[in-house]
């Protein structure tokens, strides 16, 4: 059985992935992306705690996770398209109407 | 395992506000073409909104003397007791405050929006779970809920490009906020093997504590304030909060400035008190207490120096109202060791907040007419020569968010206070914070001379709807109410129960 | 342990049978009236010739989200399911037996569940967000 | 004394006033928004009035008390360190609080008078009512209240009504900019009453005046707060602290002469008769407490002194008349300081009282002339006025006679007092002061009065007598004022000319000062250090001569105009040469002697503490950083949303890597505790530590013994080997796997 540390580990490296992503590109889906990555390793990370400790409550954990991830997705869509139509771009350097 | 309506009976309040929610989705869906008359439009929505509240506020108070005694329900998940009653009220009272400004705003600025108000009670809903939250994994679900449902609200004006860009960045941050919180609870769960926070707080009690060591669980609670910290927009996880407030539509803002930011603190109150119950023991030297002092500090200081160069009133208020997270901080540090005593002092904090940041940011929502929203701080000179009544609102609110007696802001601060200098070693804070008060009066008064002491230079098309006028009115009236009988409230809110180990 | 196999082999023996069987039908109890349309490749309702870079209609997100979020609820089901028996029954469960009463409790939470997600349904529906129209 | 008086209408009236003027003021004529603004304050004198007949009638310690609404108003159940907290609305009468209430509702009625006429053209007439009858209660709150928090919300409400009047003309850029002073000072003055408020209450568990008063908090606010400063002795100076910003006393004076933008009669009532004074009045009301040391109490009385001595000076070399008024308000203000801080606490209180006549009488006065001379402010471009405005003129004589302290007008007998408490203020408790103090804080204020003659005389004789030196369109035009301007004019004079005979000093009769009879015995308890007859004799007759020189100088100067030489040469040619020799030489004397080394003490307390104190660290300190702060915020709050998630990481990552490296780093510093070859080694560690994971100490002594490991921060260790030795303890937190060391060098003889 392949021990709880390497999967800890691919999680890490994947919720890492995921920071980068966010912080580094510039185009908003693929930032959205990078989050649902982020979950996504979070999720790996509790399922592999929950293997280790025998626990299947955690699946369910799981489960609402990514009913969560998958409506922020909908909702972050949404947005993005919103927008899309009224600004005709989704490059987040160009969305600072507001700042200071 | 059998139904068991008690338990039912129990969330009460939140299955009413998420029934009441999906039901006024459902009457907006079904009500037809929307009537375009200028008498109220969609107005029975607003009304049945109200009507949902009103039953959920009933509710809750009705558990009042039952929840003298916390009860854990639904498998020791959902906390029911006193101070989350006591939340539960604000939110209501802050979601009715943003249900009454809606009507007049959206048909002024002609957006259609009516799934606003059930979005409004569905987001309550979520901020509702949130508060009673006492397992982790509640506590997400409910966060989740809650920041959803304002995300969609944040965007909700979809002609204007500030609202949408304001849904995105909101959108963003807060996602990748919850993807560290549901690390944070991962890595907690993981060390720990459970979420309940009434577990995680007994473990520090038995042999357990040495799990509550390990640098993964300490880096997984680190994750989790991180998210909470984003909620209640204390620096420097507040960037996003003024950009976010300034672009959504002000009703919104007042829903997401008051209540969301409520929810936020009764978590970490919460959780800090059942689940990091001693603070030295889980995080050592001063432990939460000390990164809550060091955010209070930055949290006051920048947002009140930020605010003085604001010349927009609703980004200024934006400001304001992250310097107000810093003040309730300095409540939620002297909790780490006044415990139980610092809860009261917090909730009034919470109550007079809500009626004043809400009704403030109602006055900015009643100024604007169609396609100018007059948010400079130049637009409002000479509006008591024309509208008294509204001045001496906004006078009242804004004297009561730069805490002066006798308003329920000066209160706020005063129990706040009072609380944290009764500990040791706290004195500092509480000065900085006083002086943070003192400076902050600068840019309210900014206001109150520009309304009072210019003229106006173009006419003033105000906001007129009755809803939006008895908001401001209850939301003015209240924040006076508090401050000149602040005792019963004090001391209701002393006797805010919480659900412990 | 090869025998731990076997409800698998079953399926697939199943899977692949009804599969030959109804193409069987199709091809010889069915009409056949070729018409361009239907000679032309399928692909899910997009053009099939043209530019790749074609900006695809809303739409498709608009269906492809609402699929997302009911096809995420639906595995909700799945953990109920399991505890189905666990639920219906008001005492202990001995074995896969339930020697006391009946509840409704499993099932009246399924039907607020599913209630709730056809309210979402019912929603999407009355504002066109299912029609192609 | 319990009885039903309705207290509370006090300052419910002129709210109440308030409050429809400036609601509806604007639907209702002129004429009904003057009547409702007087007839409120009236109503308000009557109800004061009859308060204070109430009093009267019974004994000494009789007080009135009500509250607003019954039950507690600030209520704060017991928790740890603290006891609970009740605080009722209340309000209290005493004979103290009743002398301000007459004060402020009598002037304040005469004020609204005049100003129906004043700003009669104005046209936000309904907002300036409301605002004046909304400080008008204010300010009853704040004499009324009977706790500390009641009297804070009437000191915050007239400050901001105060910085709203100021502002009344609000159309200058300019203004702006004395606004923003005036709200920094006060702000300074604020966080000092705050924060000695909190400390009473964190010591003494109560904050009505009452409760503190009792011999319990007396014991409490006894105690050593740290060094050798008692609580008493630091909630003192901070509340000092606060009267010196709500009082214009040094350093935070320098609002008080920017307030002169508003409106005369603003500054009439506000920055002369009332809320100027709440700071001496707060003293009066918490003299037991301010007594506990008498260290803080000899601060209060040589902070008025120089306050005193130096406003005085500027107020020599002013030109506009409300600049002169308003220094001399500054420097009146210290004598009432010297007052209340030699525990002249009548005096002190009395001179209150006569100066609020007289002041305002002045102020009310320049506003007439200025009326007069359409808006004109410069005295020397004015003059000969006697003969158009005679009510104007009379009037203003005796008020100049007043503030001079000429026998019998009212300021001769309060001033006389104060500095005779000055003379007989006992250090005997203060090691750390002079004996002389008292005597030296008589002598400054003796001087202090001397300018105070001269400079009022100056400000008289250029305005009244001479010949007018402004343009002849103005002169024709000069009239005197309405009934309405100048029968609270009439008033005032006779109040200032009366008022002084309630005081008269024991020299006269020892039962004859009525006012210390009224106030001592009920308020404070008795005087001490009464001189005898005969010093008392001798100190009235110094300080009448050193009045008298004062106008004479004034006269000699200003009496003809300011070019008197050219007039001399008119009248009597063969008297030149000694007119002409005489009058430059008292001219040179004058000029070299007195003008010159004022005018530089003046310029460099000015530079130092306007320009440098206020201007320099508070004023532009606090906007520099405020810039500072606005360009990091513009930097960062960029609009672009990946450096606000940028942020949150960061601020996750930095709570994570303090929150590791804080338990080691702060565990490895160390004391060393050494008998010779004996040392004792105390870590500083972390006493309430991870049970479960204890902290590993290392010690390393370096001499070759092997290190001591253990899991507790101290350890003893006896050196074999003589010399210096290098100490070396290493910390590491088993948690986060982080090592921290700190090393010292100890010598073993």
């Amino acid at each position: 059985m392949i021990p709880v540390d390497h999967y800890l580990l691919v999680a890490g490296l994947l919720f890492a992935i995921g920071v980068v992503g966010v912080l580094l590109r510039r185009n908003a889906l693929i930032v959205l992306m990078s989050i649902e990555l982020m979950l996504n390793a979070a999720n790996l990370t509790l399922l592999a705690f929950g293997r280790a400790r025998g626990d299947s409550n955690f699946q369910a954990l799981a489960f609402l996770v990514v009913a969560v991830a998958a409506a922020e997705a909908a909702v972050g869509l949404a947005i993005v398209v919103g927008i899309f139509r009224n600004r005709h771009t989704t490059n987040l350097d160009e969305l600072t109407l507001m700042k200071h | 395992m059998s139904f068991d309506s008690a338990q039912l009976a129990l969330s009460l309040p939140l299955l009413v506000v998420a029934a009441g929610g999906l039901l006024v989705l459902l009457l907006e869906a079904f009500s037809g073409t929307p009537a375009r008359d200028e008498h109220g439009g969609r107005s029975y929505l607003a009304v049945a909104a109200l009507i949902t509240l009103a039953i959920a506020t009933y509710a809750a108070v009705g558990q009042w003397a039952e929840a003298e005694t916390p009860k854990a329900i639904y498998g020791g998940m959902f906390a029911v007791d006193r101070f989350a009653l006591f939340v539960d009220v604000v939110l209501f009272a802050g979601a009715a405050l943003a249900v009454l400004l809606a009507g007049g705003f959206l048909r002024t600025h002609r957006f259609e929006f009516g799934e606003f108000y059930a979005l409004v009670l569905l987001g309550t809903a979520g901020a509702v779970m949130l508060v009673h939250a006492n397992d982790l994994v509640a506590l997400f679900i409910g966060l989740e809920t809650m920041s959803l449902a304002v995300y969609v609200l944040t965007g909700s004006w979809r002609r204007s490009a500030r609202s949408s860009e304001a849904a995105m960045k909101y959108f963003l941050v807060g996602a990748f906020a919850s993807a560290l919180l549901v690390y944070g609870i991962a890595l907690v769960y993981g060390t720990t093997g459970t979420t309940n926070l009434s577990s995680l707080g007994g473990l520090a009690k038995g042999t357990g504590g040495a799990v509550m060591q390990e640098p993964l669980f300490l880096i997984g609670s680190f994750l989790i304030i991180a998210g909470l910290a984003f909620k209640i927009a204390a620096v420097p996880f507040h960037m996003w909060a003024p950009d976010a407030y300034e672009g959504a539509p002000t009703p919104v803002t007042a829903f997401m400035a008051a209540a969301v930011k409520a929810a936020g603190f009764a978590t970490i109150v919460r959780l800090f008190t059942v689940a990091y119950g001693r603070p030295s023991l889980t995080f050592g030297a001063g432990g939460w207490a000390s990164i809550c002092a060091v955010l209070a500090i930055l949290t006051m200081s920048l947002g009140n120096l930020a605010a003085l160069r604001q010349d927009n009133v609703k980004r200024m208020l934006a400001w304001s109202s992250i310097a107000h997270a810093g003040y309730i901080l300095v409540g939620v540090v002297a909790m780490a060791r006044a415990g139980d005593d610092a809860r009261g002092p917090i909730l009034y904090y919470l109550l007079a907040y809500t009626l004043t940041t809400a009704g403030s940011f109602g006055v900015v929502a009643w100024i604007g007419s169609r396609g100018d929203e007059r948010q400079n701080v130049d637009d409002w000179a000479g509006l008591a020569a024309r509208h008294p009544a509204a001045a001496l609102a906004m006078t009242v609110l804004l004297l009561s968010l730069g805490g002066f007696p006798p308003t329920a802001g000066f209160f706020a601060k005063f129990y706040i206070f009072r609380v944290a200098l009764s500990q040791p070693g706290l004195i500092s804070l509480v000065l900085i914070a006083i002086a943070n008060s003192l400076v902050s009066v600068f840019y309210y008064l900014r206001v109150v001379t520009a309304m009072y002491f210019r003229e106006a230079h173009r006419p003033f098309a105000p906001v007129r709807a009755s809803g939006m006028t008895a908001g401001l009115i209850i939301a003015t009236v209240g924040t006076l109410a508090l401050g000149l009988a602040p005792g019963w409230v004090i001391e209701l809110a002393s006797k805010a129960t919480l659900l412990g180990k | 342990m090869a025998a731990d196999y076997t409800p698998v082999l079953v399926a697939l023996l199943f899977g692949v049978g009804f599969a030959s069987l109804f193409l069987l039908a199709a091809a010889t109890l069915g009409p056949r009236r070729d018409t361009a349309e239907k000679l032309a490749p399928f692909e899910c309702g997009s053009e099939p010739v043209g530019s790749p870079n074609v900006r695809f209609s809303v739409k498709f997100y608009q269906v492809a989200i609402l699929f997302l979020v009911f096809d995420i609820e639906a595995a909700f089901l799945y953990p109920w399911a399991v505890l189905f028996r666990k639920l219906s029954c008001t005492g202990e469960l001995v074995g896969a037996v339930c020697a006391s009463g009946v509840s409704f409790f499993g099932f009246a939470e399924m039907l607020v569940f599913l209630a709730v997600l056809i309210v979402a349904l019912a929603y999407a529906w009355r504002k066109k967000a299912i029609g192609w129209g | 004394m319990e009885t039903d008086f309705p207290l509370y209408l006090i300052p419910l009236l002129p709210l109440a006033g308030a409050a429809i003027n400036l609601l509806v003021g604007k639907r209702i004529s002129r004429g009904g928004v003057a009547a409702i603004a007087c007839t409120s304050v009236a109503m308000a004198a009557v109800l004061g009035w009859k308060a204070a007949w109430l009093l009267f009638q019974s004994e000494p310690s009789a007080i009135l008390t009500a509250r607003f609404f019954d039950g507690d108003w600030i209520h704060a159940t017991e928790s740890h360190g603290i006891g609970s907290l009740h605080i009722q609305a209340g309000l209290l009468l005493d004979r103290l609080s009743a002398v301000m209430v007459l004060v402020i509702t009598t002037v304040g009625f005469l004020i609204h008078l005049y100003s129906t006429a004043y700003m009669e053209e104005d046209k936000n007439f309904n907002r300036y009512f409301g605002y004046l009858n909304l400080f008008t209660g204010a300010m009853l709150i704040l004499v009324l209240g009977d706790s500390l928090p009641v009297t804070f919300v009437g000191w915050e409400g007239v400050g901001l009504c105060s910085y709203l009047l100021i502002g009344f003309w609000f159309d200058k850029e300019a203004n702006a900019y004395a606004g923003r002073k005036a709200f920094i000072v006060n702000r300074v003055g604020d966080f000092g009453f705050l924060l000695g408020m909190f400390l009473i209450f964190s010591a003494t568990s109560t904050l009505s005046y009452r409760d503190l008063a009792s011999q319990q908090s007396v014991v409490a606010l006894h105690h050593v707060w740290f060094a050798k400063a008692s609580i008493a002795t630091v909630a003192g100076l901070l509340l000092f602290v606060g009267a010196t910003g709500k009082s214009a006393q040094l350093p935070l004076y320098v609002w008080l002469p920017d307030a002169m933008a508003g409106p005369t009669p603003v500054s009439a009532l506000i920055h002369a008769a009332t809320m100027v004074t709440a700071g001496v009045y707060m003293i009066a009301r918490l003299h037991f407490l301010f007594e506990i040391d008498p260290f803080v109490l000899a601060v209060i009385a040589s902070v008025g002194a120089l306050t005193a001595l130096f406003a005085a000076t500027i107020g020599i070399t002013q030109k506009p008349i409300k600049k002169i008024l308003a220094y001399s308000t500054v420097s009146q203000l210290g004598f009432m300081f010297i007052g209340v801080g030699t525990k002249a606490y009548d005096a002190g209180v009395f001179h209150l009282v006569t100066h609020a006549f007289f002041k305002a009488g002045l102020f009310l006065g320049a506003g007439s002339i200025m009326h007069a001379l359409s808006g004109e402010e410069d005295v020397t471009k004015m003059g000969g006025l006697r003969a158009k405005m005679p009510i104007t003129r009379w009037t203003f004589l005796v008020y100049c006679l007043a503030i001079a302290g000429i026998f019998p007008f009212a300021g001769f007998f309060s001033k006389d007092a104060i500095l005779a408490g000055a003379w007989s203020f006992d250090v005997a408790e203060m090691p750390e002061w002079p004996h002389w103090l008292g005597h030296a804080i008589y002598f400054v204020g003796l001087s202090a009065a001397f300018m105070t003659a001269f400079y009022m005389f100056r400000a008289y004789f250029l305005v009244f007598h001479g010949e007018f030196r402004g343009d002849h369109h103005t002169w024709d035009h000069a009239h005197e004022s309405p009934p309405a301007m100048t029968l609270p004019l009439v008033v005032l004079a006779i109040g200032s000319a009366a008022l002084g005979f309630l005081g008269m000093p024991e020299a006269f009769h020892k039962d004859w000062n009525l006012f210390e009879q009224w106030l001592v015995p009920a308020n404070f308890a008795p005087m001490v250090g009464e001189e005898h007859a005969s010093t008392e004799w001798a100190l009235m007759a110094v300080a009448t001569v050193v009045a008298g020189a004062g106008i004479f100088l004034a006269y000699r100067l200003y009496y003809r105009g300011i070019s008197p030489t050219a007039v001399a040469i008119k009248d009597a040619l063969p008297r030149l040469y000694k007119v002409v020799f005489n009058k430059y030489w008292v001219d040179e004397i004058y000029d070299s002697s007195v003008v010159r080394p004022l005018r530089s003490l003046a310029f460099v307390l000015w530079k130092g503490v306007d320009a440098l104190f206020i201007d320099l660290i508070l004023v532009r300190g606090s906007a520099f950083v405020v810039d500072l702060v606005g360009r990091g915020v513009r930097y960062l709050q960029s609009g672009d949303v990946q450096r606000y998630m940028a942020a949150v990481l960061l601020g996750t990552a930095a709570i994570i890597a303090v929150s590791a490296n804080w338990v080691a780093c702060t565990g490895a510093p160390f004391d060393v505790e050494q008998h010779g070859a004996d040392v004792t080694v105390r870590a500083h560690g972390m006493p309430s530590g991870p049970a479960a994971r204890p902290l590993e100490f290392s010690f390393d002594f370096g001499d070759g013994t092997p290190p001591v490991k253990q899991s507790t921060p101290t350890v003893r260790h006896h050196y074999d080997v003589h010399g210096r030795r290098r100490l070396t303890v290493n910390v590491l937190d088993p948690r986060w796997d982080i090592r921290s060391s700190d090393s010292r060098t100890v010598v073993i003889p």
